[in-house]
């Protein structure tokens, strides 16, 4: 479903990696490696289309992601190194807003749902600046529950959790896997994902 | 066919010589001024990246030779 | 596909950097031989204008200055549309390259303007449509420059200054026009090659001059561009032996 | 369509009140620097009446501008913008979202307030809703115009400084019509003709600039 | 004393000489701010002529204000102010120093321009000889006092809006003194008496300024 | 020399030590240990006088601190997570201006020593902000060859440095103590100091 093909990619001066190729099917998750600045977090913004790689093609369904635009965006959630959660607003409000501005229905009820099951009960009133770095990390987490979208692609997810909900978000990263989904992530700590089959791919030697 | 009787004529322009020459004066003084510039740009712009080769060329050769 | 990878190959900096240097002498040659004959014919020969006097000599840089000014922006805007477009690289460069020089004509234009104002208008400044129109030219230029200056990725620099370029583009028919439009203090368009209004001479040498202008603009730009090229592709191969071949050749 | 629009504007709306400092700041700004002029220029009421109009459009625009670089500089930092940006439908959108609600913090308050500051200038009851109405009309084009350079220079060093010189000389045809609007209606020559003009640039602007800001976000983005 | 003093002026200068942009774009929006008011107010020589002061004066403090948040916003982040503050010798002179910088790079262009634009503003020579003398003599308090503010926002969020918010206010008898001594010219009564008073305010903030920011940065730095 | 009597620290509304005591002699490092946010920074910061302690205080040579001042900082050495240079200058440049306004005479060609010490040479003429984030540290670090201060505080030394410039520091520190020098230092890596006496502190539990 989605494709590399020949990627290519320059940051500043540098060419950090060429000819890069790969093909990921509906359970499969792709785990990106490679050191500190090896390009990973350029990959991955390639792959959901905001950087336009220096040559190749990424294609998704058979069709070139720039194609397919707003088709392709409906099909895939990317959670970056920024959480992406306002400050001012409590975790409820910052679901039910992500979830209209990404054009979904999100009932309040399924949100309260999703921030009891990232351990956030109780704390759904609480304006997000007042919770601890791994709390906030949670909020962003709580949309990978009610989200349905095939394509997951995630930088880092695993940085400021604990180690059980660590344990927790492999669960949910196994359960799109084997609902057929398709995941690409990059972590330099150890996790292990417990279903799904899971493809490495290294960067940057 | 030159218009004018003498060079003090020239220079005076009827009256209009300070806003004639200073026009002229000004775009002689920018059409010399800009490409001296340019060159100048040029010539320090090729040094330091020369010796930014070089410099790079040494880190390789160290790095090659370890 | 291979379509594109012509048009890439066509504006490829490594094909476009001798060739810039052969032509470089050459209109500088003709900016000068122009020059010259444009100030014999303006300066020596034409009449006096029965209305202005001397004064209106002025017309021989300022209306050159003032086309250019406007006639350079809307080449960078070409650029610009052309560097968004097709993603070449030398747009940007060529962009980059003709501000200065753009800039310059419309500080030349207010100067000259403001220098024949004061004679003929009784004041150094007036803020007519033209004039202001005019002078957000320059701000624009300067914006370019500012904004391409504060980017440091040269590719995102080329594509933000190229959108910024295309906005304000509006701004050059208003300058054009703005006599027509708004009743104003500047004096309307007077060339037209059908019925000429001007005296022969002064119309032959303002076109001189003009063209002096035009080809000392290209020589510029493309002294200019030579360095951007060698700057942001420094870590090519042939720029490496451009630069070597510097060295072993002394100055050139 | 409408929808994400108004999910857009929803959002930043309650983020202002939450804020409450943004919607303040841009009025006192415009106030402070609208009461400054009598303070420089003396209180001759025959010559502050011909300058209200001037004044309190450059303030307008002054105040306008120093909101600009906020615009998308948060959404920015915590990753939200590209959270908009891989929405699912055109990024255009979502700019008009945050234009209008831009416009509905900093520019309607000006709208609201400028009457008042009018009085203290002598206007006349006319001129005071031509102003009304001019800035209403105006301040519109002033937030999209703005948001271009808001977005070009998103992320950069010294971008404040920038953003202004950037934006204001594409604010100037706002300010002469506007200020136009007014002096014409004081000196007697009614001043439709110019709020038409005003009411013109504004749709340009409001339709057009906001696919020229979100394809400036993009190149800030990658 | 004079040693750490000139060791400060001689880095921030060379820092400025690097960027560039900040000299530029501090003058360019004076540029700016001071056409903009003609094209709202219209061209006639007269009204202008009586407004030039206000206008130039009005300029310059925004042109000053709004080079203030990198006043010490750059050496915050990059760790280079608390190096300074752990200097063995008082922050007060350390920032005595960053104010001349800040005024040599931001204040002096202005006063060396203004007479340029005095100039479209059709003023007399004489008056363009006290305006610049004005500009020169009150700008220094500009910096001066505009750095206790920069101090006291330092790292604040929106701090750009309220720093202008806490200057301004603190910037009008400048102004005044500032406008009045080119109005007395203009009017022909002699603009010593203001001269002088700016003189002194200028004395007063420049010797007093440095050490309340330098309290306000040292809250910053907890 | 250095006391630390009873300290207590509060940021934002969390106690985070109270009832802290140390003493610290020449030939001795002081190695403050603790997870995350326990409040290490902030002690750095209290030692060197910027942040006020909420109770208790700071000795140096029996004296306290805010009392001695611009004596006190004559004789320290401060290096925080932050490099403390400028982009825009060479780092020849920026040392110069570093001694410059520290008070120090530095002449050229010590200066070039120190960036050849600690692995820079042939960059001393190339602007900062083109050096790799491992070399800008080393430019802060060539600070510690040229300054002959007493007392040095280091927060986090060794962080983007390679194992080389990570031995060459232990060095420096270990001849700073050698010749009766005091230090205290947080780091989050396992360093080895080969001489002088090393005394760890841990905070927060
Ligand atoms: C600072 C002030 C001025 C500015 C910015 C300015 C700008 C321009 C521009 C942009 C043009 C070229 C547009 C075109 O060809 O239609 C132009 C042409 C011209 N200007 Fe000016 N101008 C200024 C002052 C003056 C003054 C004071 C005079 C004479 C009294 C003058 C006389 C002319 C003439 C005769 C042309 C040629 C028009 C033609 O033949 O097409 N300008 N000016
Ligand atoms: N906008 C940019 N302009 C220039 N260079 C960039 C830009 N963004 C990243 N780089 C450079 O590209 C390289 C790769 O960056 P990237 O963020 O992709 O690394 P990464 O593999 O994700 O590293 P990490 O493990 O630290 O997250 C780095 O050397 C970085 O300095
Ligand atoms: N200015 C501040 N206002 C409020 N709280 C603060 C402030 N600075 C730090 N804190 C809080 O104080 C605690 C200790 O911070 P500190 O930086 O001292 O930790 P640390 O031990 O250095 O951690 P690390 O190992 O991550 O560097 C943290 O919980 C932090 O959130
Ligand atoms: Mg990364
Ligand atoms: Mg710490």
């Amino acid at each position: 479903m989605l494709e590399a093909d020949n990627l290519e990619c320059v940051r500043g001066e540098r060419r950090l990696f060429a000819g890069l190729n790969f093909k990921l099917e509906g359970g499969e998750l792709l785990y990106l490696q490679g050191r500190n600045g090896a390009g990973k977090t350029s990959l991955l913004r390639m792959l959901i289309g905001l950087l336009p790689p220096e040559a190749g093609e990424i294609r998704w369904r058979g069709m070139a992601i720039d194609k397919l635009a707003d088709e392709f965006r409906a099909d895939l959630c990317y959670l970056g190194h920024l959480n992406a959660i306002k400050e001012e607003l409590t975790p409820l409000e910052n679901l039910l807003a992500a979830a209209r501005l990404a054009d979904e229905t999100l009932s309040e009820d399924d949100a309260i749902d999703a921030l009891e099951q990232v351990g956030l009960a109780g704390r759904e009133d609480l304006a997000c600046k007042y919770l601890s770095q791994g709390q906030k990390r949670r909020v962003a987490l709580a949309r990978l529950v009610t989200e349905k979208r095939p394509l997951w692609i995630l930088d880092e997810p695993f940085v400021a959790l604990d180690v059980a909900a660590v344990d927790w978000l492999a669960g949910i990263i196994s359960g799109h896997l084997q609902r057929g989904g398709l995941a690409v992530m990059t972590t330099h700590q150890l996790v292990n994902i417990p279903a799904g089959q899971v493809r490495e791919l290294r960067i940057g030697g | 066919m030159i218009h004018w009787n003498s060079f003090a004529d020239f220079l005076a322009m009827g009256g209009y010589g300070f806003y004639v020459w200073g026009s002229f004066g000004a775009t002689v003084l920018i059409m010399a001024i800009e490409p001296i510039m340019v060159a100048r740009n040029r010539k320090t712009t090729i040094t330091r990246l020369q010796r930014q080769m070089r410099a790079e060329t040494r880190a390789e050769n160290r790095n090659t030779a370890e | 596909m291979k379509d594109r990878f012509n048009l890439y190959r066509f504006a490829s900096p490594a094909t476009f950097y001798p060739l810039a240097g052969t032509l470089i002498p050459y209109f500088a040659a003709i900016s000068v031989i122009f020059g010259l004959a444009g100030l014999y014919l303006g300066m020596l020969v034409a009449p006096t204008d029965f209305q202005q006097g001397e004064g209106y000599r002025i017309i021989f840089i300022h209306v050159p200055a003032s086309w250019m000014s406007m006639f350079i922006y809307l080449v960078m805007a070409f650029w610009a549309a052309i560097g968004l477009a097709f993603n070449t690289r030398l747009s940007g460069m060529m962009a980059q390259a003709l501000a200065p020089t753009g800039a310059l004509m419309a500080f030349l234009s207010l100067w000259t303007g403001a220098l024949w104002g004061k004679p003929m208008w009784g004041a150094w400044w007036v803020w007519d449509a033209r004039l202001t129109s005019e002078l957000i030219l320059l701000f624009l230029y300067i914006g370019y420059m500012a904004l391409t200056a504060a980017i440091d990725d040269a590719r995102r620099a080329d594509k933000a200054g190229g959108l910024l370029l295309l906005v304000g583009v509006v701004n050059v028919p208003i300058i054009y026009f703005s006599v027509k439009w708004w009743n104003t203090l500047h004096q309307g368009s007077s060339v037209n090659l059908t019925k000429s209004s001007m005296a022969e001479t002064m119309l032959w040498g303002m076109l001189l001059m003009a063209m002096c202008f035009w080809m000392y603009s290209i020589a510029v730009a493309l002294m200019r561009v030579r360095t951007i090229m060698l700057e942001r592709e420094r870590h090519t191969d042939w720029v490496k032996a451009e630069l070597a071949g510097q060295v072993a050749g002394g100055k050139k | 369509m409408l929808k994400i629009v108004s999910a857009v504007i929803g959002r930043d709306l309650k983020l202002a009140m939450r804020r409450q400092a943004d919607i303040v700041s841009a009025l006192f700004f415009f106030i402070i620097v609208v009461s400054l002029f009598p303070l420089g220029i003396g209180p001759e009421p025959d010559l502050l009446r011909k300058l209200a109009p001037g004044v309190l459009w450059v303030a307008a625009l002054l105040a306008t501008m120093l909101s600009l670089p906020r615009l998308f500089a948060d959404d920015h930092r915590d990753g939200t913008l590209e959270q908009l940006a891989l929405a699912p439908h055109p990024l255009g959108l979502v700019v008009t979202g945050k234009v209008i609600a831009h416009w509905l913090v900093s520019g309607l308050p000006l709208a609201l307030i400028a009457p008042v500051l009018g009085i203290q200038f002598d206007l006349s009851a006319d001129a005071l809703l031509v102003l009304t109405g001019a800035i209403l009309l105006g301040t519109p084009a002033l937030s999209g115009i703005g948001a271009i350079g808001a977005a070009l220079t998103l992320g950069l060093r010294g971008g404040g400084v920038l953003l202004s010189l950037l934006v204001l000389p594409l604010y100037i045809p706002v300010l002469i019509f506007g200020a136009g609007a007014v002096d014409a209606t004081v000196t007697g020559l009614g001043g439709e003709g110019h709020l038409s003009l005003l009411a013109a640039i504004t749709f340009a602007s409001v339709g057009f600039a906001p696919w020229a800001t979100a394809a400036a976000l993009k190149i800030a983005l990658e």
